[in-house]
């Protein structure tokens, strides 16, 4: 590959932001005409990436590495099975949230894309980084775009929400920061060389004491970007204050940071550590599971109701991720896609009501069904996806969840199931009260349907929906080698633990793993392949 | 003869001192502070420091006290001073001067201890300081003179008549 | 035989696409065309494929056909792949055959509705759930159906979703099903992972072979068991049943009376070797059947919501089938869930013909001495009202008594007793509902009675044909005392059944539980008769003379009221008060305190910047003190 | 090398001083701006030779003088620091009534001050160096004549600060006392050799660090610090906040650097310069947060970058120190440029609700404000992310986590209130829109040098690290 | 002959004596006159120490600080006579316009 390919993905809307410094700014269209052209150009572009990955391989492919700052700090990028959905995601979503904010985004509209397109950068970027610097930078970098997304074209307490959005993030990600520099430290003692390479990190053992305070913060950063149970006060207010656009990225792509930090970093990095406090993160998980879903059903506004359901579903990813075993990551990863789709879509559905009531009320609506029945089917199929039905693509992530949390604890399990009631309860009734019912609110009776633009938005999602409900097979098998390199890095310190209080079974060999000689080879392979 | 000239030298110095600060005149209390000058200039001479005691007459009793009385004519001293406030804000003041005091001591307590005695016969004459001036201390001697040249410039700039440039 | 039969569950998905997509486009008659269309190719393959299947020695079935692999994870596997085998040959029959015909009806009566093209989307899509749930050859797929048709009868309920009640119904249903699929997942969950495959076929080999220990069969069997008391409507989960009725008629018949409330049923067949490896398992769903049959039927006494009592009627119904599946006579379960498939539609599709006479009146105590003007709806109600109730020669009385016997031999008579005083409250309240509706007083509300009319041919004619079965169905299964193999419907199924333990009873016994069976039909009948014609206060005069139970039955047990109290209500103030008290205040309040906390130390430490020169030198003094106290200490 | 070129750096500057001084005599114009010209002509000169003197050593006076590398780059970087303040000057003098020729020269001597403290290591003309640029400060902080608040805080500056010179050469009179000798290295031999006076040693550190907490605003030797930024002629503020702390810094790096490297009793001093950099980060940080306006809040945040600049010398990581001061240089002086850019004939914009609405009504001045803002913060991919990456990754592997964490979650207390000013820019409707005057070519040039500057750190700072790795390798420990 | 320590103590005595009155004075120009006395305080320090070490470099650093305390004198009376004439007063309780 001489086409740095990754890059370009990476790198072309930023640099297709600066294409706006010559755009005046009163061609509103033009603008947005730009961004969706970039979105679409970069869409396709990791279309091809997913067309050329191969799942045979647990290794990053399309990897890039350059010098940079010397003493380990390298531009050093690459994606893996798992990765490369994510980025898959995140550029399917770009073009869709251009378009959902082609109407609702009329002031400061230059600005607005600059940051949007600065925001997919952002995120691009944290999935695609090996180089722990690049990570860092990138996580935090994300945080500026979005923190104008929403403190300008806000609702009305944005600038508490931004604010609380930025620090409460930026509080985990520093202490994540200082946790990386032990890493960088302890590197250098132990190798004699510096480097923030992720690889090399991983052939670290660490003393577990170390690794319980590492484990702890880099935890922390990511449980506070899933965001996990205690930490998830910033999401509702976030959720609600931001432009749908806003919203929609930010459950649906900058969420699975979290997830993904704990995946690729968090627990293949301090798997002692993580193997001790497993027990009381899934705790939380569930706690978050069940939680989310009871606050999500008494919300009175619709947007902070969807973004308790995402506490509830990220819940969920939680404890599958931290159930180890390979059917519960391939069905967190799954999930994190589907959650990203279904909640995203969610918050589009909701952005076209806000667009025509200016409210977010649940008791302001009513009926709504009978004015768009377009609406309707489409709001509907984006509710089921989320809750789950069977043939939506939030089945198949649920039921690989419940199912690997199963195999680890049987206790957790079936408490988790309970999601698939709750779900079904706040977003039924929520659908009921909103959609439903008689058309009381004269302003209602204004509404007009879809207009083709939403969609056209809303299509790609819906049959995407279905597609990934139907023919998951394609996803799957690319992130299979991939979650097995990551269960052999997980596991490989051999020293599983029952713990019987909280059931949590560390399985002794999960299932598919490979012997430790293996792994040790297909290292070298990797280090020679670079 | 020493020792009596150190106790009365030392004792008129910081009673003068006491005084500048007791005073509440500040014309006063530049008197008061010109003796101390004068004293410690003394000082200055019992420790084989000839050439330093004069310059510590001239420039700051002579000179810079000169300055500060001009200062003190040109403000209205009865119209400068308003009533006391804040009266409370002696107590802690002194309590912290004895404390500090207290660590000053023990600090030259702890390092030199009251059986180290002056042995120096190095005369400090105007001929020998002259030399060093500009031998070994060149540098900071041109230095002073920047130092001048700053001074008077900032000192003109903030007091010349010409209001609006 | 060909495995065309992969098609059968595909033909409608095709239409529901098109219809979906499309939508009010197209002309009405062409939605009608295409929506039953597809249903009677599917049909036509259903019997196609079923002859196949006559043809093919046992040991062949279950013919399968695997399309492609649909999840696969680690352990975890699942096709979409279907097969078809006497049981999924029996429910697609119905399914497609009753559906058919309610298509076909659904014409006429939805006729007016200006979401036609909606309903046939939705009833189409409920086909095509119905025939994957029935098809599929592993449990996940089948989970797949299972919640696919509990969408289309949500969907179905709430189809006039301006109406709060047909809104939250539809709601309740999907909740409560979902709780029922929750254990049956959990159950799927312990399937997959002690045995290794979704497939039935290894599951059934697995379970037959006694790799499971007894302990987990029956957890197993409870948990799926649980999964069907959702969707089948029995104790405790019934209670949406009755709300569902606020869908659309033809909706009731095919959902909520012939296919989707029999899934559990079909399950429970289809998995019918954890029921007999796990004699406590078959013993607890034959006592939840038996209880909810008499249950349901008291409920149903004093209803006077026409289609309400058709809804307990339902319920109680399902139980009997439950009790025939727990003793071990799957064959006569699924003969019962087959037989009432006809009559139940059939006596739906009635009522529904009368309140499209009455412009929508369902309060039965606004009709009366309809006969008259209904000359096709009233035998055809008559004859599904004889064939419920247990009357010998029309369907509903073979497959009844095959369950009661099929209890009986097995030594269960406490759930024979039960299942007999069932027949008795079944005849009665089916006669109350004709005497009340038929016969006796007109109460029509004189503006209902301007618009008074038989219905239009498109909705006698299914009728017709659905009197027609639930007369003739009952002769595939006549019962053993008429010859050794007469009973056609059990032989053709015995294949899949796990062989569990065979009771016989000798021909006096059963001659004399048939006759039993039929005095108790009788003297149903006669009762209602008695009371509701002959002299009506006596029901007044019961009911005065024992107020509590009256009150008790019109409020169904004060079971709805029970769970909002014990569940609904607590869950959403608890929610409410933990999101006040608890996220507002405590997690929320600990963030904003924190930054609330630092903003004031910053404000208290800038009244330390006074702006007074001698305050900052204090400052400076006393950190001069304190440095060198460090320093030198 | 004893060379008598080794006196260039310091005699253009001084020469383009006193020749601003002759000129603005001789010549009487309107505007000053060609005095600043002039100054900027010698300041080129000026950073020429210390360019062209890397890698040769220089020294004169017996060493007294000594351009080693880090000497010449922090020159260079104290005159490129002057440059900038002399360009965001000129039409801020002219619009705020500031018009005296004298600016430029007290600037220049202000400067020569800093040269010299940076390029010896002698404590007596460090001492004189600092007092070079204290009085031009005390002045140029009052030179907004008819500004009441210009002169409080010259007033204010002069006496706290005239207090602790006291305070700085009674220490290093101890200092004498102990080694004869102002020297920094025979004051360091001598305290190894001769144990029993090293309590005279450790306080007269002490008294030097007090001394120098003072110019670069530690906590509690602060107070000063926000009062004089809030006062002085905003330009002036910019250079108070850069060059005296940088020197300050530069100091502390020659004097601890050794002391550090060497003795193993430096516990105490260890341990308070720890607390002072806490109390620097804490306090500095939680003061910032309330404050309104800008040049005060400026001014805190500069108190709490002491802080994390304490860790650096903690950490004795003094390429990560020099680089900090790099870019705190660009950046600071960035942000104040923007401030600057704000104004408009005899007003000054600077309360935190003036700036509702302005990232929209001057987009350029609003996101330069807010890159430099961000930069402060913290944030990659600016400079300052870098600068505090560094520094704290060096930290840490020094084994002062708890300092490192101190640190971490004091920037992020500093996050809400730089955040706030943007809110203001981007997220508020505009009180009273104003109109300024935005022809102000030198201004512009120096926000995009800043801009250049804090992203270029930022992104690859290559071989200005480089440049920082050789300077401080020049240091003999 | 004396102990160096005496000198020193008094030194110190002057320098406290010093920064007490630099706290508790009132009027600017008497504070500032303390800071003299402080920097008085130091010289006598080095001359001690210079001394006792039979050095003259202490000598000659007084003679710098000397310098310095003149210069400061001047720059330090000019400002306190801007403040003057700005604000009519020398009490330095009354210059607080900016605090907080």
């Amino acid at each position: 590959m001489n086409i740095p390919i990754l890059s370009i993905i990476t790198f072309l809307p930023a640099a297709g932001s600066l294409l706006f410094i010559f755009i005046n700014r009163k061609q509103k269209n033009l603008i947005r005409y730009t961004a969706l052209f970039i979105g679409i150009i970069n869409f396709i572009l990791s279309l091809f990436l997913f067309f050329q990955f191969s799942g045979q391989t647990g290794d990053p492919q399309f990897v890039e590495k350059a010098e940079w700052m010397g003493y380990g700090i390298q531009y050093h990028i690459g994606i893996d099975g798992i990765s490369l959905l994510l980025v898959l995601l995140t550029t399917f979503l770009m073009p869709i949230v251009i378009l959902s904010s082609w109407n609702s985004i009329q002031e400061k509209v230059k600005e607005y894309h600059i940051f949007m397109l600065l925001l997919v950068t952002g995120i691009l970027g944290v999935f695609v980084s090996l180089n722990l610097f690049l990570f860092y930078v990138f996580w935090e970098a994300m945080l500026i775009p979005m923190y104008f997304l929403i403190g300008i074209w806000g609702g009305k307490r944005k600038i508490y929400a931004t604010l609380k959005f930025v620090i409460f993030t930026m509080f985990g990600s520093l202490l994540m920061l200082v946790a990386i520099f032990a890493l960088y430290s302890i590197f250098y003692k132990t190798a004699g060389s510096y480097s923030f390479n992720l690889f090399d990190y991983y052939q670290l053992v660490l003393n577990p004491n170390i690794q319980i305070w590492l484990f702890l913060a880099f935890g922390l950063a990511f449980a506070i970007k899933v965001p996990m149970f205690p930490f998830h006060t910033w999401l509702p207010d976030a959720h609600v204050e931001a432009p749908t656009a806003g919203s929609v990225i930010l459950a649906g792509v900058l969420l699975k940071m979290g997830t993904y930090g704990f995946l690729r970093f968090a627990l293949p990095l301090f798997p002692d550590a993580a193997k001790k406090f497993i027990p009381y993160l899934a705790a939380l998980s569930l706690i978050g599971i069940i939680y989310g879903a009871l606050m999500a059903l008494i919300q009175k506004d619709v947007k902070s109701l969807v973004a308790y359901s995402s506490v509830s579903h990220m819940g969920l990813i939680m404890l599958a991720v931290f159930a180890l075993n390979l059917e519960s990551l391939e069905g967190a990863v799954y999930q994190m896609l589907n959650h990203g789709l279904s909640t995203g879509a969610l918050f589009l559905c909701v952005g076209i009501l806000y667009e025509r009531a200016h409210t977010r009320l649940i008791k302001d609506y009513g009926g709504v069904s009978r004015q768009m029945p377009v609406f309707a089917a489409f709001f509907l199929i984006c509710m089921l996806s989320s809750v789950g039905l069977p043939g939506l693509n939030g089945f198949v992530g649920e039921v690989l969840c419940l199912f690997g949390i199963f195999q680890s604890s049987k206790l957790l399990a079936i408490l988790g199931v309970s999601t698939i009631i709750l779900g079904a309860a706040y977003l039924l009734w929520m659908y009921q009260r909103v959609m439903q019912g008689p058309l009381e609110n004269k302003k209602i009776m204004t509404f007009k349907d879809l207009n083709k633009r939403e969609i056209g938005f809303l299509v790609p999602i819906i049959i995407l929906m279905f597609f990934m409900g139907i023919f998951p097979r394609p996803f799957l098998r690319k992130m299979d080698a991939s979650v097995h390199k990551l269960l052999n890095q997980i596991h490989r310190s051999e020293t599983y633990f029952v713990d019987k209080e909280t059931a949590i079974i560390i399985p002794e060999s999960a299932s598919g793993i490979e012997s430790d000689s293996q792994i040790k080879e297909k290292g070298i392979e990797s280090e020679n392949n670079e | 003869m020493a020792s009596f000239l150190f106790a009365t030298l030392s004792i008129i110095c910081i009673g003068a001192v006491m005084g500048m600060i007791l005073f509440k005149n500040q014309a006063y209390s530049a008197l008061c502070l010109i003796l101390a000058f004068i004293c410690t200039g003394g000082l200055f001479g019992l420790l084989n420091a000839p050439f330093i005691a004069v310059v510590q007459i001239i420039i700051y009793a002579g000179a810079i006290m000169v300055l500060f009385i001009f200062v003190i004519m040109m403000i209205d001293v009865r119209k400068g001073l308003s009533p006391e406030k804040k009266r409370w804000f002696l107590y802690p003041s002194i309590g912290m001067g004895v404390i500090f005091i207290g660590e000053l001591i023990f600090i030259i307590n702890r390092a030199l201890g009251p059986s180290q005695t002056l042995a120096s016969d190095a005369l400090g004459s105007p001929k020998v300081l002259g030399r060093m001036l500009f031998t070994k201390y060149l540098y900071p001697f041109e230095i002073t003179s920047i130092l001048i040249i700053a001074a008077l410039v900032g000192a003109i700039v903030l007091v010349k008549k010409k209001d609006t440039p | 035989m060909s495995d065309i039969f992969w098609l059968i569950p595909l033909i409608p998905a095709l239409s529901t696409l098109i219809l979906a997509v499309f939508g009010d486009r197209l002309p009405k008659k062409y939605i009608s065309f295409q929506a039953c269309g597809a249903v009677f190719v599917s049909f036509l393959i259903s019997l196609y494929s079923f002859i196949g299947l006559l043809n093919i020695s046992p040991e062949q079935y279950p013919v399968v056909k695997n399309l492609f692999t649909w999840i696969h994870s680690g352990n975890f596997q699942a096709n979409l792949s279907f097969q078809f085998d006497p049981l999924t040959a029996v429910m697609t029959l119905v399914v497609t055959a009753v559906g058919f015909l309610i298509h076909v009806y659904s014409i006429g009566y939805m006729a007016e509705d200006r979401s036609y093209s909606r309903f046939f989307t939705l009833m189409n899509l409920f086909t095509f759930s119905m025939l994957i749930l029935v098809m599929a050859s592993n449990i996940v797929l089948m989970f797949v159906g299972w919640e696919g048709v509990g969408f289309c009868s949500y969907m179905l309920i709430g189809f006039w979703f301006e109406k709060h009640s047909a809104a939250n119904a539809g709601k309740k249903a999907f909740i409560v099903n979902r709780i029922g699929d929750a254990g049956f997942l959990i159950g799927i969950m312990f399937i997959i992972v002690s045995i290794g495959s979704t497939e039935f076929a290894n599951i059934n080999h697995a379970v037959a072979g006694g790799s499971l220990s007894p302990g987990l069969v029956t957890l197993i069997a409870l948990l799926l068991f649980v999964g069907a008391t959702g969707k089948s409507a029995q104790i405790p989960l019934y209670v949406w049943l009755p709300d569902a009725m606020e869908g659309p008629t033809p909706v009731s018949a095919l959902i909520h009376a012939a296919t989707m409330v029999t899934a559990g049923v079909y399950m429970v067949a289809r998995l019918n070797v954890f029921y007999t490896m796990s004699e406590a398992a078959g013993f607890i769903v034959a006592l939840i059947g038996a209880i909810t049959a008499v249950y349901a039927a008291t409920m149903a006494l004093t209803q006077n919501d026409i289609k309400r009592v058709l809804a307990y009627s339902t319920i109680s119904q399902i139980g009997y089938m439950f009790i025939g599946c727990g003793v071990g006579a799957f064959a006569a379960g699924i003969f019962h869930l087959y037989t009432h498939a006809f009559f139940k539609s059939l006596l739906f599709l009635a009522a529904g013909s009368v309140m499209h006479a009455l412009s929508g009146e369902l309060d039965m105590r606004k009709m009366g001495g309809l006969k008259k003007y209904m000359p096709y709806t009233y035998p055809t109600f008559l004859i599904g009202a004889i064939a419920i109730a247990g009357v010998p020669f029309l369907s509903g009385f073979f497959s009844k008594d095959a369950i009661l016997t099929a209890a009986f031999a097995n030594g269960q008579y406490v759930i024979w007793a039960l299942g007999l005083s069932g027949a008795v409250l079944t005849a009665f309240y089916m006669f109350r509902l004709i005497f009340l509706t038929f016969h006796g007083k007109e109460r029509i509300q004189p503006e209902a009675k301007k618009h008074l009319h038989e219905s239009p041919s498109v909705m006698t004619v299914p009728l017709s044909i659905l009197a027609f079965f639930s007369v003739v169905a009952g002769y595939a299964g006549l019962p053993v005392v008429l010859g050794k193999n007469v009973n056609w419907f059990q032989n053709f199924l015995s294949p899949l059944m796990h062989p569990g333990h065979e009771a016989h009873l000798n021909l006096t016994t059963e001659w004399l539980l048939i006759g039993v069976s039929i005095v108790v039909a009788l003297g149903g009948i006669w009762i209602a008769y008695l009371f509701y014609l002959r002299n009506p206060q006596i029901p007044h005069r019961i009911a005065a003379r024992f107020p509590f139970l009256y009150k008790l039955l019109v409020h169904k047990y004060y079971v709805d009221e029970a769970y909002d109290t014990v569940f609904v209500k607590p869950a959403i103030k608890g929610s409410e008060f933990v999101y006040q008290k608890f996220d507002l205040n405590v997690i929320d309040g600990a963030v904003n305190k924190t930054a609330a906390g630092s903003g004031w130390l910053g404000k208290t430490l800038s009244y330390l910047q006074t702006g007074l020169i001698k305050d900052y030198a204090l400052v400076f003094l006393l950190g001069t003190i304190i440095l060198l106290g460090l320093l030198i200490f | 090398m004893n060379n008598i070129w080794t006196l260039l750096p310091i005699v253009f500057v001084l020469t383009g001083s006193l020749l601003v001084l002759l000129l603005e005599v001789f010549i009487q114009r309107e505007t000053k701006d060609y005095l600043g010209f002039v100054s900027l002509m010698f300041l080129v000169l000026s950073g020429a030779a210390c360019v062209t003197f890397w890698n040769k050593g220089y020294s004169y006076f017996n060493g007294d003088l000594f351009l080693d590398k880090l000497a010449l780059f922090l020159s260079l970087l104290f005159i490129i620091g002057t440059a900038l303040i002399i360009l965001i000057s000129m039409k801020y003098l002219s619009l705020q009534n500031t018009n005296y020729g004298e600016y430029y020269s007290l600037l220049l001597f202000a400067l020569i001050g800093t040269l010299i403290m940076v390029s010896s290591t002698d404590l007596i003309i460090i001492f004189l160096g600092l007092e070079v640029l204290s009085m031009s400060s005390y002045a140029l902080a009052g030179l907004k004549r008819n500004d009441e608040k210009s002169g409080e805080a010259a007033l204010k500056y002069f006496l706290l600060g005239s207090f602790a010179s006291a305070f700085l050469i009674y220490g290093i009179a101890f200092l004498y006392g102990t080694s004869k000798s102002t020297e920094i290295f025979s004051i360091i031999d001598h305290f190894q050799a001769v144990s029993s006076q090293s309590i005279l040693v450790i306080a007269g550190f002490g008294l030097l660090i007090i001394g120098f907490g003072f110019k670069i605003a530690v906590v509690p030797f602060h107070m000063w610090t926000p009062d004089v930024y809030q006062g002085s002629p905003t330009p002036i503020t910019a250079f108070f906040s850069v060059l005296p702390k940088a020197a300050g810094f530069a100091v502390l790096l020659r004097l601890f650097g050794p002391y550090f490297g060497q003795i193993t009793q430096s516990q105490n001093i260890f341990m308070v310069l720890w607390f002072l950099s806490v109390l620097t980060m804490v306090a500095g940080n939680l003061l910032a947060l309330r404050q309104k306006n800008i040049k005060r809040l400026l001014a805190y945040s500069s108190i709490a970058h002491a802080g994390y600049l304490m860790i650096a010398v903690l950490a004795k990581s003094h390429y990560s120190l020099v680089f900090y001061l790099t870019v705190y240089l660009f950046m600071n002086i960035g942000a104040f440029s923007a401030v600057i850019a704000l104004s408009k004939k005899d007003k000054e914009y600077l309360q935190l609700k003036d700036y509702a609405g302005i990232g929209f009504r001057y987009p350029w001045i609003g996101a330069t404000l807010s890159i430099f803002l961000l930069s402060l913060a913290g944030f990659p991919p600016t400079g300052g992310f870098l600068a505090k990456f560094y520094v704290f990754s060096e930290a840490v592997s020094q084994d002062l986590v708890p300092l490192v964490v101190i640190g971490v979650l004091a920037s992020l207390i500093s996050v809400f209130y730089y955040l706030r000013v943007i809110v203001y820019m981007y997220m508020r409707e505009p009180s009273t829109p104003f109109e300024i005057d935005t022809n102000n070519a030198p201004l512009v040039l120096v926000l995009f040098i800043c801009l250049y500057g804090v992203i270029q750190l930022g992104i690859y700072p290559g071989n200005v690290l480089l440049f920082i790795k050789q300077a401080v390798a020049s240091l003999p420990f | 002959m004396i102990p160096t320590a005496y000198f020193l103590v008094l030194s110190a005595v002057l320098f406290v004596m010093g920064t007490v009155g630099f706290l508790v004075k009132k009027d600017l120009i008497t504070q500032f006159m303390c800071v003299e006395v402080m920097l008085n305080a130091a010289n006598l320090a080095f001359i001690a120490f210079a001394h006792s070490a039979s050095s003259l470099n202490g000598q000659i650093i007084v003679f710098f600080i000397i310098t310095v305390a003149a210069a400061e004198a001047a720059v330090g009376l000019a400002i306190i006579l801007l403040v003057y004439k700005q604000r009519k007063t020398v009490k330095s309780e009354d210059i607080s316009l900016m605090k907080g």
